[in-house]
């Protein structure tokens, strides 16, 4: 036979609550429990919030460049809403949702981004990583978080989101081929928004799905449909249970689309069809739970008008908790350089020069030694 | 003639050499439609079509790695790398290949590639935006290492590196991509890789420096109301030595200014030549005002962190008092 | 439809002339004329001989670390046979056969290993670039190579070849997806030879195939006995077709395997089985061409020892022509840094110095300054 | 106490912190059942078994991303880089994650690893095999660098960056990896990081030097006949500035040796130190024999490129005649 077939797979791709708001109940069934699912929707809705208060920051001078998550909620929601609280959340930065849903306070976030680097020591019992700002870096991280985990025999998997430009970086390569080949439980979700800025998706990756980048490491691949919180629970949960039983890693493309442009120093009207946004308008995470939600009863006008109450008080507070903490000291950026400052350092620190006589105004003086009988030939 | 910012400058300098050579394309992330990030490539695609001007993947190996290619090709890429902190991931294509492909072939395969590069801090930027790196590739023989401080320059520097028959790293200050402008000529002209500027003349001391550091040096210069002549490098490698040498036996003293990491960065080899050569000619140690050796810090803090006007006019007291 | 198929694929598997002798007809019949097929197998045989010669002088002390090719000869032949003259071809270092057959000489790879970069100073009417030693970012020089011709509107395309152990590193991954995205004519081709220096295949990829890497990029993928001449061939022909005509890139796995160790270097006993090796000396690709010859009244033992003959003296000539090359100045490696050598670089060769003094001897008498009046207040 | 050569001395720093601590682990390529291609991981495999020596994938951002990953996870990875030519493609890896972790989550998530590097020429290899990159992450805030030249150097100094709770790159000179033994304790001992070694004492000058090249430089001093004083850095950052300033202020005379090229070579920041620090004691300029500015050629020149004894012995002499 000259001719086999060496390999064969197919992809399957999960939607259950769609944007025109059908619901399927083999899949859906019992997924989130109502309760849960009020939970969740407040939980996009104040994400999507502090998204809007953050760039009226940035606008207003008071914070520097910031991604808008809004549009993507429901992706890094899902996740972690399955996860267990110790598993590894390594994530890039468009995934707030998430974060906030496993107890990242808003504020760290706010700090980061007005540049300040306390945003990012979070305390390591929310099992999150800082933002990664170097496209596709942090998804090795977690492959390595989570070998950690396995080395020591616990059942901890990481979880690691990054854009579908990430996916063009080499380490997305060689953390998900790590992953595959060291039996690693990681679960890879690439956020597929279609734009690298204003770089459209078919320049990362020009075949018909992104979930077949999980291909060439032998992964069970899915593709789901981003903006549905039940189809993002759907498939964590498939792929979780996956890496934590079989130990091995599992690749998700969540379909979805940032609504907003890229940073607040970005334009996407530059590069992006209105169009195509308002399309993406409808098919948005927050309106078709609402909806689904109010089919169920779980919700009415009245909810919505208390938790946006709610929802500007938590932000203003965690706004004002961002500003109105103490400047740091210059000498914040020595602090944590080493465990131990080597003693160079500690006199750049304490004389915040760099030019040795600077450092040591005692040298100054030391010309004195000009006028005494020179000890050296020519000095 | 016209009254341009950096950003406009260089554009024109790419324009020109687009026109002038059918080889020369550009490369990168958001080149295209969007002009760049900093705007730096606005209006290309549209006028020279999107195989001139070439929005790549999110990959900056694979793009300096395919503009090697492309060198070895008979083509003039100039890729852009969207800022420095994300020179990392090339690091290897440039310095394993493009610094090394003339030697290793003895001459058969030059690479004419000139990266563009967005350097330094003061942009109020989120990590890793804000670096300096020149020493690193100064380090790497090979490379060429080009550092504009104004309009003028950058024009005229780009065009000699985009026609330069070896790779050079042409990092852009995004301090002063539009901080200021000066006359710039529409025509072709070229300041030589290799040839400092002396921005003014003094007897009193020596100031060294580069990028958008030469600002403020040239701050401190004024308020210090000494005669202080300043030398910008314009090129770190290969790098003027005989500028600094002259200037520096005239002056006696010298103090050397960069926004990178004191220790190993490119003052210390300026430090050592003028050890080197002037040694009986100095009037105290070369001294250096440098970003200290810590991570740049997020921005509420990176003011502190690099040169300013009153740290290089702290040096300069100490030198003259010494 | 919750879950629907977001994508399907199936990689076929080629093999022609089989270690049995079993010829498959309608792939293989014209596939290779005759005459071609005996130059073909000549090429090997000669390849072969040099890969033993130059062991035995990495052995003697004549030469530096060698890699030997082998038991790998069909590989790079046949691509090399199926290019056109001015393809590119952008190999690693284990492709001898296929260079040798592009008309770069024997001495040209000797002098490389002996630690003479002349060996890489080949005529660019090779369209070969130099045997590239960090692995795995060799393809995207193919890429841009490619991309050059692409540019200037030729019809040239290129072909890469690496190893199992290069498909781990980032840069194949970039190399991959930039001519997958850019519609850049690229054959790529994995030399799967299960080894990596002493890691086995599974480490580098443990899905089924190698060749499925391709389906990340949606490129067309093929897997191919890679020791089978005939095989080599047809799958190069449709791929350089398919790259050719449609401007875009196509992935082939060529499974084979080293014979020999890794370099010379490198003991492979330490961590191979016997047996394995043994049970590829029997689908060595050498051998069933011969066999296959001899059934086809192509080929004799006559025939054998006339090539054998021939080949020594090839061979001979050739080291003797590497051996007795002049040795190279110092200053060579000054030569060819830099277009024009920078004023710095020219005084470090004149004077094969650093330090300064002994850069400008003038500067020690200038010592005389000391008893001369000081110009300076403390010199 | 034993006689053993610098691989095995490395070998028996891993065994015993591998005994003493759980969370130390190896990774990298061929470092399992093949002992790594230098055979320094030997025998560790079986001993420790797959779990904690790891043959990983051809890839060395991956090794140096997982190892980051590990080491955030409360482990004290130690990856080993086959040749110092590959760290290229993990510098992204190592400058922008591991060196910055700690600084970016203000102490929250520190990376304790130590990565193991061969480097250096003089070994007949092929290219990219032989080159001296240190003051590239010597430049670099955040990393420490070490680099022993004896076999009781590597050991202590290995067992303290095993245990540092920072990330160390620690670079093997594989020309003297097997080129000569020395009484090396089987009973632990920890070489502080950034101390440096006065090899031997002296009157009329001072050598600094580090790794391989200080073999050099002991024959160069040995044929001087000189009164000289030799120090090994053993660590390149932090270095040991000290022990520099106290030498030199002895003896006014100095000369730094290193393989890696001249411009921005580390000799460059210590000769500046030196002038910074000790000026009025100088006798004469501070003067550097260190690899040329060129490619590391393929080995027929390898020997022509490196400092050797008679380069030094030259550099001796121009300085003390001065
Ligand atoms: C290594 C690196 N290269 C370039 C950039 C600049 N940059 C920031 S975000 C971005 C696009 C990211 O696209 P994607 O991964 O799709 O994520 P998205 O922003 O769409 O969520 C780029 C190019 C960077 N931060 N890091
Ligand atoms: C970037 C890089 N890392 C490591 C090495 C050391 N090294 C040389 S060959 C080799 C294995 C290559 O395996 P593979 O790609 O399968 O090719 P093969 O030798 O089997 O043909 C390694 C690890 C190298 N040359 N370059
Ligand atoms: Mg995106
Ligand atoms: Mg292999």
């Amino acid at each position: 036979m000259p001719i086999t077939i060496a390999f064969k797979t197919e992809i399957p791709r999960i939607s259950i609550l769609d944007e025109q708001g059908n619901f399927d109940e083999k899949l859906g069934k019992g997924l989130i429990p109502d309760a849960d699912l009020v939970k969740l929707y407040e939980a996009m809705f104040q994400c999507r919030h502090l998204d809007g208060v953050a760039f009226r920051l940035q606008r207003s001078g008071r914070m520097g460049t910031y991604p808008q998550n809004m549009g993507q909620e429901a992706t890094s929601l899902g996740a972690a809403y399955v996860l267990a609280k110790n598993d590894w959340l390594v994530t890039c930065y468009r995934e707030n949702c998430g974060l906030f849903w496993r107890g990242v306070p808003m504020e760290s976030i706010l700090l980061h981004w007005m540049g300040d680097e306390r945003g990012n020591a979070m305390p390591r019992e929310h099992f999150a990583t800082p933002i990664a700002v170097p496209i596709g870096t942090q998804m090795l991280h977690a492959t390595g978080l989570a070998w950690a985990a396995k080395y020591r025999g616990e059942k901890q998997i990481a979880c690691t989101f990054f854009g579908d430009g990430a996916t063009s970086e080499g380490d997305f390569h060689e953390a998900a081929n790590f992953a595959a080949n060291l039996d690693i439980p990681v679960v890879f979700v690439c956020q597929n928004n279609f734009w690298a800025i204003s770089v459209p998706g078919h320049i990362q990756c020009s075949a018909p799905t992104v979930a077949q980048r999980g291909i060439a490491y032998g992964m069970p691949c899915l593709q789901v449909d981003g903006n549905d919180i039940f189809a993002t629970v759907y498939a964590m949960r498939m792929a979780s249970e996956h890496a934590r039983t079989q130990g091995k890693p599992y690749f998700i493309e969540m379909v979805t689309y940032r609504l907003g442009d890229h940073t607040t120093a970005d334009d996407a009207s530059r590069y992006r069809d209105k169009a195509e946004v308002e399309s993406w308008k409808g098919k948005d995470p927050l309106i078709r739970v609402r909806k689904h939600m109010e089919r169920l009863k779980l919700w009415d006008d009245k909810k919505e008008a208390e938790l946006l109450e709610r929802t500007e008080k938590l932000v203003a507070e965690a706004v004002a908790r961002a500003e109105n903490i103490a400047a740091p000291h210059s000498v914040d950026f020595f602090n944590s350089m080493y465990a131990e400052l080597p003693a160079d350092l500690a006199l750049q620190r304490d004389t915040m020069q760099t030019h040795s006589l600077g450092q040591d105004p005692g040298q100054l003086a030391s010309t004195d030694h000009l006028n005494a009988p020179a000890e050296h030939a020519h000095h | 003639m016209a009254n341009l910012n950096m950003v406009q400058a260089i554009n024109l300098a790419l324009i020109q050499e687009m026109e002038k050579d059918e080889r020369v394309l550009l490369l990168g992330e958001d080149v295209g439609n969007n002009g760049g990030v900093f705007r730096v490539t606005e209006g290309l695609q549209k006028r020279f079509g999107p195989k001139r001007v070439v929005d790549t993947p999110l990959a900056e190996s694979g793009i300096i790695g395919t503009a090697i290619g492309l060198a070895m090709g008979g083509l003039r890429p100039v890729p852009e790398i969207q800022f420095e902190g994300f020179l990392g991931p090339a690091y290897d294509q440039i310095c394993s290949h493009a610094a090394r492909m003339r030697t290793r072939t003895r001459g058969a395969f030059p690479v004419p590639l000139t990266i563009r590069v967005p350097v330094g801090g003061g942009i109020h930027a989120p990590e890793l935006h804000s670096d300096s790196p020149e020493a690193i590739y100064a380090h790497t023989p090979g490379l060429k290492v080009v550092m504009p401080s104004s309009p003028y320059d950058a024009k005229g520097l780009l065009v000699a590196s985009i026609r330069d028959p070896d790779p050079v790293i042409f990092f852009e200050p995004k301090r002063i991509y539009r901080a200021f402008r000066e006359e710039v000529p529409e025509d072709e002209y070229v300041l030589p890789i290799g040839k400092a500027r002396t921005v003014c003349e003094g007897n009193d001391l020596t100031i060294v420096s580069w990028g958008a550091s030469v600002i403020q040096c040239m701050q401190a210069i004024e308020k210090s109301g000494k005669s202080i002549e300043l030398i910008d490098l314009r090129t770190i490698y290969p790098f003027d030595a005989d500028a600094v040498e002259t200037s520096v036996r005239k002056t006696g003293r010298c103090v050397i200014v960069h926004e990178a990491p004191l220790t190993g960065g490119f003052g210390a080899e300026i430090s050592s030549r003028i050890m080197e050569r002037c040694f009986l000619h100095l009037e105290a140690p070369v001294q250096r005002v440098a970003g200290f050796d810590t991570i740049m810090p997020y921005y509420k803090l990176e003011l502190d962190y690099m040169p300013d006007a009153a740290r290089i006019g702290r040096a300069i007291d100490d030198v003259m008092a010494y």
